[in-house]
């Protein structure tokens, strides 16, 4: 896993400079019976990210993107509002609003593979339109709810952890499972990396892309219910607005190209993890507004610049002799 | 000639891949007027030789000369410009462009205000495709043209250019014969116009016809340099892989009676591209398609395994017509294709050897039955043996592999899925002489152990040597099926191709 | 189709008197609110209402206007989405002969005669009201007031108004202190996620200053999740008294909370039918808004109507 | 193409029949005036996609346009300077993030994607208010029309716009750059080993694409008449929209520059229909235009999959 170094350096280095600015950033302690601490935080808010980007890893490791995400969390987290403020139990209104979710990546899934438009103008389509779903759902209105077990899903705590924590680390060990352990994985990067090749092998790359989408779309669903749990709200405007550039982001910054095939869960969750850093960072060592988007650029390209092995080789051995392994590799790189 | 100076000459060349030592101290020279052979097993560093020549790939060690001074390219267009041109192994065209255009892209005919004249591109360019025999419409998308038609535009565009050195790597792996005697004619015209060619081929035939002086290289190691002349084929097989080969002869068995029909095509056809034709090939059966360049050979391919759809008639699997309309479909049947286009249709370039081994194998089973990791290393162990795949790490991106080892991984993918029938579109492509007879061998293995094969290449003999019966095929019409007895030559085959002769 | 391409002339003379209304966009309850009363309130008057949702663009704003003077309406209102640039369109508007009603925002136009009338808040005006409660609430104290403030959209034009109104009447005043100021894109969930990262990088705050009520819902569930006491331990004022904000205030979990009122509807129609009569109106309307403490709060929550 | 073209034709009588007043002239013509910087923005993203990239800064390098331009207005300098240096500012910016690209061998997407932070960030810090345009030149060019016949009119920027595309049209088809930029779309490391200058292309298109956004920017400061670090916000998605809507495939080396002319026509006319419906809710609004986009895609799609 050495592609893997990078990232987790960088997540390093966001985290140091928190605690260089930020006494105690480190510390943990339990409260009222669960953990607290800003690493805890992190984690917490950033599960969300990290789920949309899990889903996003498998589309874009099928050569797709999905700019519906946060249309999806907006609406998985309108209907769910809505069936409890209606006095729904809150496993109907989840099971609904998953249901729901489930079908618009299948519907994302379906134009994709089985029509042939391409991904971005797809699901585009569902991007705009679904935001006017989310927002026709909840009457434009923020819906509040106030069910403790709903709350349990984003804000909650369960044996002292953040569920929202253990619900992504279940996905996240599914997920692995299914893609890992099972032949999933292999099939998802064959049809990411050459699909006349994986028809020709006898893949059902249809199937496989559908599936994708629909994974995806259940990620986002899942994301949708804990970021409205966690504000025991709807707000179908503003619920996982731009989340997909963030989720595209972390699976890049993981080491996936967004050209499909090879893709790795674990850069993901760097990735989705580094950028949640960063914003927490940008919060508590005071980068005011309206120099936030430079310090993102400035991360993001440090971050990227590190990663790229033809970066490191030009600046850190300036003659690439001494390293012609490094040399060699990027060469091929650039020009495969 | 030996007297002349060399215009090009490379020393002591090293290259390191992570992993291979691609060259090892390896010399070269080119004289002007000369064709000289590069030659080598697959792996043995041939295309790497080129590439760093060319400036893809930075030397790790080592000088090169041309006319005397040193060089160092920075890329293909830094070579180019210092007159080498250059056929690299892959055809690596353009396909979403015209023909025309990917002849002259880079350095169209432009006039006084830098606008293209697109007239005269294509006027000139299908001029270039005539010396080469090719009669096409230059205007069509390159991606309309068989991978053999790429191939000669490729060549097409490398011979346009006022060159000093032109360097053909495996330039004739698509071709037929007479392709190959067209390029053959231009060839010698740009030799007698002391122009240096550097030409690899891994067809014996081709290389004592054309070359004047051979290096031949094993293992990234030089192991000489020699007069075509003086070496016989024995003994630089001998040198190419270290050990003497056995004699090739014929395959098959001695006229077998073939009664369990496996497939039967019934009137199958798809329009525009193949006229409805009927062919039965029985379990055990090999057989061979024959024709020329666009004749049809790799559309009954695709047809029978449901790559394309049929528009006309039907299959028969055992008897009952099935309905193949995707490869999957075919495979649940047990047919398997292996196709001519491997960098198109058959290799996922950032997977591993092992992974692009298995995958067909692995999408028959399902994603949901993985295939056992001591299962998978079984097979690969076994076919990297058996094929003699280098370098024989499994965990190696495909991508990094040499042409020639690519070919065997792919060959491999549908070999272990012990399919009864097994469709091989040119599966020897660019595979040595030493390997090529192991595939054969296994190929005649399987037939005799049941398994039906439908075999393609554009190399005769091979097909002769393999077949029991040979189907041939002329303007996409199946136009005979000959029993493949001791009366069936190569130039019988070649005369019911062209046209003229009958079956005997 | 087909109609007529002469483009000069004025609006249709028949009695029912079409508007065209240009809405920024749906990005929040509030906005949501507001057009449900335009919408409202243009039924009740038999107004007919052209209406368009800008999706928080200039650019197709000024292009609903134009085509409201294509379609000949007889008055325009819209809630511009940036005060500056639209002296063009309504340059056109004003060639057309239909006059134009401004509401919720300002535009900076130099030329007051573009348009009729203004119709709306004041966001300096509020952000003013914020801070004269919090001097108010502080005027015996000697002690260091540490506040954080939760900004609108960065760029927005009610974050600009609220934050400098309210930095304006603090400012006279060196033991106000703003010790961190975040932007919570006007959202609960990122109200939270802001005010749960000060919690941990600012001790000591005494006082939460949030653009809007959203983000101060948002923050008072960070800061009961740190174990702190809304209103109590941290005091927090917020902006446009949406009904969860009122409740949260009559809860005493909000401290104070000036009145932002998306009810713009009725008062919008009266100036429309004055305008398209050729009545005179004034150049500026300031909507009726009041500020509430808790005790208010608890009066008037149950006749709130969103 | 060509199915494209019809199929904005059918969508403009369809709107004809529909709305009164609708299907006249100077609808079409409005298309063009109120979409005249989204469509020089989106030549140059034709330039990136053809090779296979992405420039997700292009939004925001418009609107860094704007606020550079207002501000630099505002402080007096004369606008024939202002523009030079907006446009140079652009080419910079492109030029830097396409060196990273190529050089570095980062993804587009992120190098872009921190382009677009960039550009939005240095808005902010010129400031957060909007900043009116009042300097005459300005002014004059945006309220100039050009009368046309019977009664139709353009504005300046359109003629810009038009010219940006046709010489657009000229070097995609007539220039060797234009050449290499499809070649290396449709296979990078072909037209590398074909000894095309593809170092040199991908950086020159994302130039061209920086190039064209900050024209844009200016063209929007002509239209809006301002300045703002909001300006634009999510304009990349709706050039990309409309080069993809136009045939060019995301993956480079396919599509025409008439196509994107097509696409930014056809979101001019979506957004003129929901004008023209006029009473639609916010979010009916957002359904009804992913749903007439969804519509002429699968039509758009069906019908071509059909000719072939
Ligand atoms: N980019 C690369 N990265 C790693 N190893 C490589 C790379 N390119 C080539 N190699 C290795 O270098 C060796 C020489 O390969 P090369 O392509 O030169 O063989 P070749 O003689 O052309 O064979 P063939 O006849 O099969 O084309 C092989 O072992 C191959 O695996
Ligand atoms: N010489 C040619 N002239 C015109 N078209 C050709 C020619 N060669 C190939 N083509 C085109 O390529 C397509 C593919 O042909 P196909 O692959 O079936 O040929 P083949 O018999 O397999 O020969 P090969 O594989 O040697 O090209 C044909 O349908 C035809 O359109
Ligand atoms: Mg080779
Ligand atoms: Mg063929």
């Amino acid at each position: 896993m050495r592609r893997l170094l990078w990232p987790l350096l960088a997540l390093a280095a966001l985290l140091l400079l928190n605690v260089a600015f930020t006494d105690g950033f480190l510390s943990i302690q339990i409260k009222d019976g669960h953990l607290y601490g800003s690493l805890i935080d992190i984690l917490r808010f950033g599960a969300p990210l990290i789920l949309v980007s899990l889903g996003m890893t498998l589309v874009i490791a099928t050569g797709g993107i999905d700019l519906s995400v946060g249309s999806v969390v907006a609406i998985s987290g309108a209907l769910a509002c809505l069936q409890i403020s209606e006095d729904a139990s809150v496993f109907t209104a989840v099971a609904l609003a998953l249901g729901l979710c489930l079908a618009l990546g299948a519907w994302n899934g379906f134009l994709v593979a089985g029509i042939g438009i391409q991904p971005i103008i797809a699901t585009l389509i569902l991007m705009v339109a679904g935001r006017g779903l989310a927002q026709l759902i909840t009457d434009g209105q923020i819906i509040t709810v106030n069910s403790p077990a709903y709350k349990l899903i984003g804000g909650g705590y369960w044996l002292t952890l953040p569920f929202g924590i253990l619900v992504v680390a279940a996905i996240w060990a599914v997920t692995a499972f299914l893609t890992r352990r099972l032949a999933l994985g292999l099939v998802i990067e064959a049809v990411g990396g050459n699909p006349v090749a994986s028809r020709l092998a006898g893949i059902d790359a249809r199937r496989v892309t559908v599936m994708a989408y629909t994974a995806c779309a259940l990620c986002a669903g899942i994301a949708g219910l804990m970021i409205s749990s966690n504000v025991s709200s709807a707000d179908g405007n503003n619920a996982g607005l731009w989340i997909e550039l963030d989720a595209i982001l972390a699976v890049v910054i993981g080491g996936t190209s967004l050209t499909g095939g090879r893709f790795s869960l674990t850069g993901t969750v760097l990735g989705a993890l580094i950028i949640q850093t960063l914003t927490t960072t940008i919060y508590s060592i005071g980068v005011p507004p309206e120099t936030t988007l430079l310090f993102k650029a400035l991360v993001v390209t440090t971050v990227c610049l590190l990663q790229s092995p033809a970066f490191r080789a030009k600046v850190f051995h300036r003659r690439p002799r001494p390293a012609p392994k490094a040399a060699a590799e990027e060469k091929v790189k650039v020009t495969a | 000639m030996t007297a002349s100076t060399p215009v090009l000459t490379m020393t002591g060349i090293s290259k390191q891949f992570p992993g291979v030592k691609a060259l090892d101290g390896v010399d070269f020279r080119l004289l002007p007027g000369e064709v000289h052979a590069l030659m080598g097993e697959n792996g043995a560093g041939k295309s790497t030789l080129i590439k760093v020549l060319t400036g893809v790939h930075d030397i790790d060690e080592g000088r090169i000369e041309l006319d005397g001074a040193r060089v160092a390219f920075t890329g293909p267009l830094a070579a180019q410009q210092a007159g080498i041109s250059t056929v690299y192994q892959e055809v690596n065209l353009c396909t979403n462009l015209s023909v025309a255009e990917n002849i002259f892209i880079g350095r169209e005919p432009r006039d006084r205000w830098g606008r293209i004249r697109w007239k005269e591109v294509r006027r000139r360019a299908a001029g270039i495709l005539a010396r080469l025999d090719l009669d096409i419409d230059v205007t069509a998308s390159l991606s309309a043209y068989s991978l053999a038609v790429q191939q000669l535009v490729a060549i097409a565009r490398a011979i346009d250019v006022q060159a000093k050195v032109l360097i053909l790597d495996e330039p004739t792996s698509s071709l037929d014969a007479g392709e190959v005697q067209q390029l053959f004619r231009v060839m010698r015209r740009l030799k007698d116009d002391g122009i240096a060619i550097l030409f690899v081929s891994h067809f014996l035939d081709q290389i004592y016809e054309i070359s004047d002086r051979m290096t031949i290289l094993r293992n990234g190691r030089l192991v000489g340099e020699y007069l075509t002349k003086e070496l016989p084929q024995v003994e630089l097989v001998a040198k190419m892989i270290g050990q003497e080969l056995a004699e090739l002869e014929r395959l098959h068995g001695t006229a077998k009676v073939f009664d369990r029909p496996l497939v039967e095509a019934r009137e199958l056809g798809r329009a525009g591209a193949i006229e409805p034709f009927t062919l039965t090939i029985h379990e055990g059966e090999v057989v061979g398609l024959a024709g020329l360049l666009g004749s049809g050979r790799t559309e009954i391919a695709r047809l029978l395994f449901g790559a394309d759809h049929a528009s006309t008639g039907e299959i028969a699997i055992g008897g009952t017509p099935q309905p193949l309309r995707t490869p999957r479909a075919a495979m649940s049947h047990k047919i398997a294709f292996c196709s001519e286009n491997r960098r198109s249709e058959g290799l996922i370039p950032d997977l591993t050897v092992r992974e692009n081994l298995v995958l067909a194998l692995q999408a028959a089973r399902g994603w949901t039955r993985p295939l056992p990791r001591s299962r998978q290393d079984e097979l690969v162990s076994r076919y990297v043996a058996a094929l003699n795949i280098r370098p024989a790490d499994p965990d190696q991106l495909i991508r990094n592999l040499s042409g020639g080892n690519q070919q065997k991984v792919l060959l491999a993918r549908w070999l272990i899925l012990e399919p009864r029938l097994l469709i091989l579109d040119e599966p020897t492509r660019g595979i040595d002489v030493g390997a090529k007879a192991e595939i054969q061998r296994l190929v005649a293995e399987l037939s005799g152990g049941g398994m039906a094969v439908l075999f393609i290449s554009a190399e005769l003999e091979e097909v002769l040597r393999l077949s029991h019966r040979v189907a041939v095929l002329r303007d996409r019409r199946l136009v005979a099926e000959l029993d493949n007895d001791d009366r069936l030559t190569t130039e019988s085959l070649m005369e019911t191709i062209a046209g003229g002769g009958h079956p005997a | 189709g087909g109609g007529g391409t002469t483009s000069a002339g004025t609006g249709g003379g028949g009695d029912a008197i079409t508007m065209g209304f240009s809405q920024v966009g749906a990005e929040s309850g509030w906005r949501t609110a507001n057009t449900k009363s335009v919408q409202d309130s243009a039924k009740n008057a038999g107004i007919t209402l052209k209406f368009s949702d800008a999706q928080q663009k200039q650019e197709n704003q000024i292009k609903a206007i134009r085509s409201f003077i294509q379609q000949k309406v007889d008055v325009i209102a819209f809630s511009p989405v940036v005060e500056s640039g639209w002296d063009t369109v309504l340059m056109e508007a004003k060639n057309a002969k239909i006059p134009v009603i401004l509401t919720d925002r300002a535009v900076d136009s130099k030329d007051t005669s573009l348009y009729k009338t203004f119709l709306g808040s004041d966001f300096v005006e509020e952000g003013k009201k914020a801070g004269q409660w919090l001097v108010q609430e502080y005027k015996d104290s000697k002690d260091p007031v540490n506040i954080v403030e939760l900004q609108g959209t960065t760029g927005s034009a009610p974050a600009n108004d609220r934050k400098a109104g309210f930095a304006e009447v603090i400012g006279a005043d060196p033991k106000f202190k703003i010790v961190a100021s975040q932007t919570g894109d006007f959202t609960r969930a990122k109200g939270k996620e802001v005010m749960e990262a000060f919690l941990k990088s600012t001790p000591d705050i005494d006082v939460l200053y949030a653009h809007n009520d959203d983000m101060g819902l948002g923050a008072i569930e960070a800061i009961e999740g740190a174990g702190k006491v809304p209103g109590k331990d941290i005091k927090i004022i917020t902006v446009d008294a949406v009904k969860d904000g009122m409740q949260a205030l009559a809860d005493g979990k909000i401290n104070f909370i000036v009145e932002c009122s998306p009810l713009l509807g009725p008062q919008l129609m009266d100036l429309a039918k004055k305008v398209v009569k050729g009545e005179q109106v004034p150049a500026r309307v300031v909507t009726e808004e009041t500020t509430f403490t808790q005790e208010q709060a608890k009066q008037v929550l149950s006749s709130r109507q969103y | 193409m060509l199915v494209t073209a019809g199929l904005f034709a059918a969508m403009f009588v369809a709107g004809g029949v529909r709305y009164e007043g609708f299907a006249t002239g100077q609808i079409v013509l409005n298309v063009f005036i109120d979409n005249g910087f989204l469509l020089v923005v989106a030549v140059g993203l034709t330039f990136v996609i053809l090779t296979g990239g992405i420039d997700l800064s292009v939004g925001a390098v418009v609107a860094l346009s704007t606020m550079v331009s207002a501000s630099l207005l505002q402080a007096g300098w004369p606008w024939w300077a202002v523009i030079a240096l907006v446009l140079a500012m652009g080419v910079v910016l492109g030029g830097g993030m396409g060196a990273i690209i190529h050089f570095f061998g980062i993804q587009p997407f992120i190098v872009t994607l921190a382009g677009m932070f960039l550009a939005r960030g240095l808005c902010y810090t010129i400031g957060t208010d909007s900043i009116p345009i009042t300097d005459p030149a300005f002014t004059a060019f945006a309220q100039t029309r050009i009368d046309l016949f019977a009664d139709l009119w353009i504005s300046p920027s359109v003629l810009i716009a038009v010219a940006v595309v046709l010489v657009a049209a000229y070097v995609l088809h007539y220039t060797r750059f234009g050449r290499a930029v499809y070649a290396t779309g449709g296979s990078e490391q072909s037209a590398l080993l074909m000894g095309l200058p593809v170092a040199r292309t991908k950086i020159t298109v994302y130039t061209v694409s920086g190039l064209c956004s900050a024209l844009g920017g200016v063209l929007l400061a002509f239209y809006m008449l301002s300045g703002y670090g909001l300006h634009a916000v999510g304009m990349e998605l709706d050039a990309i929209a409309a080069v993809v809507i136009g045939g060019t495939l995301l993956t480079g080396g396919s599509g025409y520059l008439l196509g994107t002319v097509l696409g930014v026509l056809v979101l001019g006319l979506i957004q003129t229909v929901i004008s023209f419906e006029g009473t639609l809710s916010s979010w009916w609004t957002k359904i009804f235009i992913g749903a007439l986009l969804l519509v002429f895609i699968l039509l758009q799609r069906l019908m071509s999959r059909r000719g072939a």
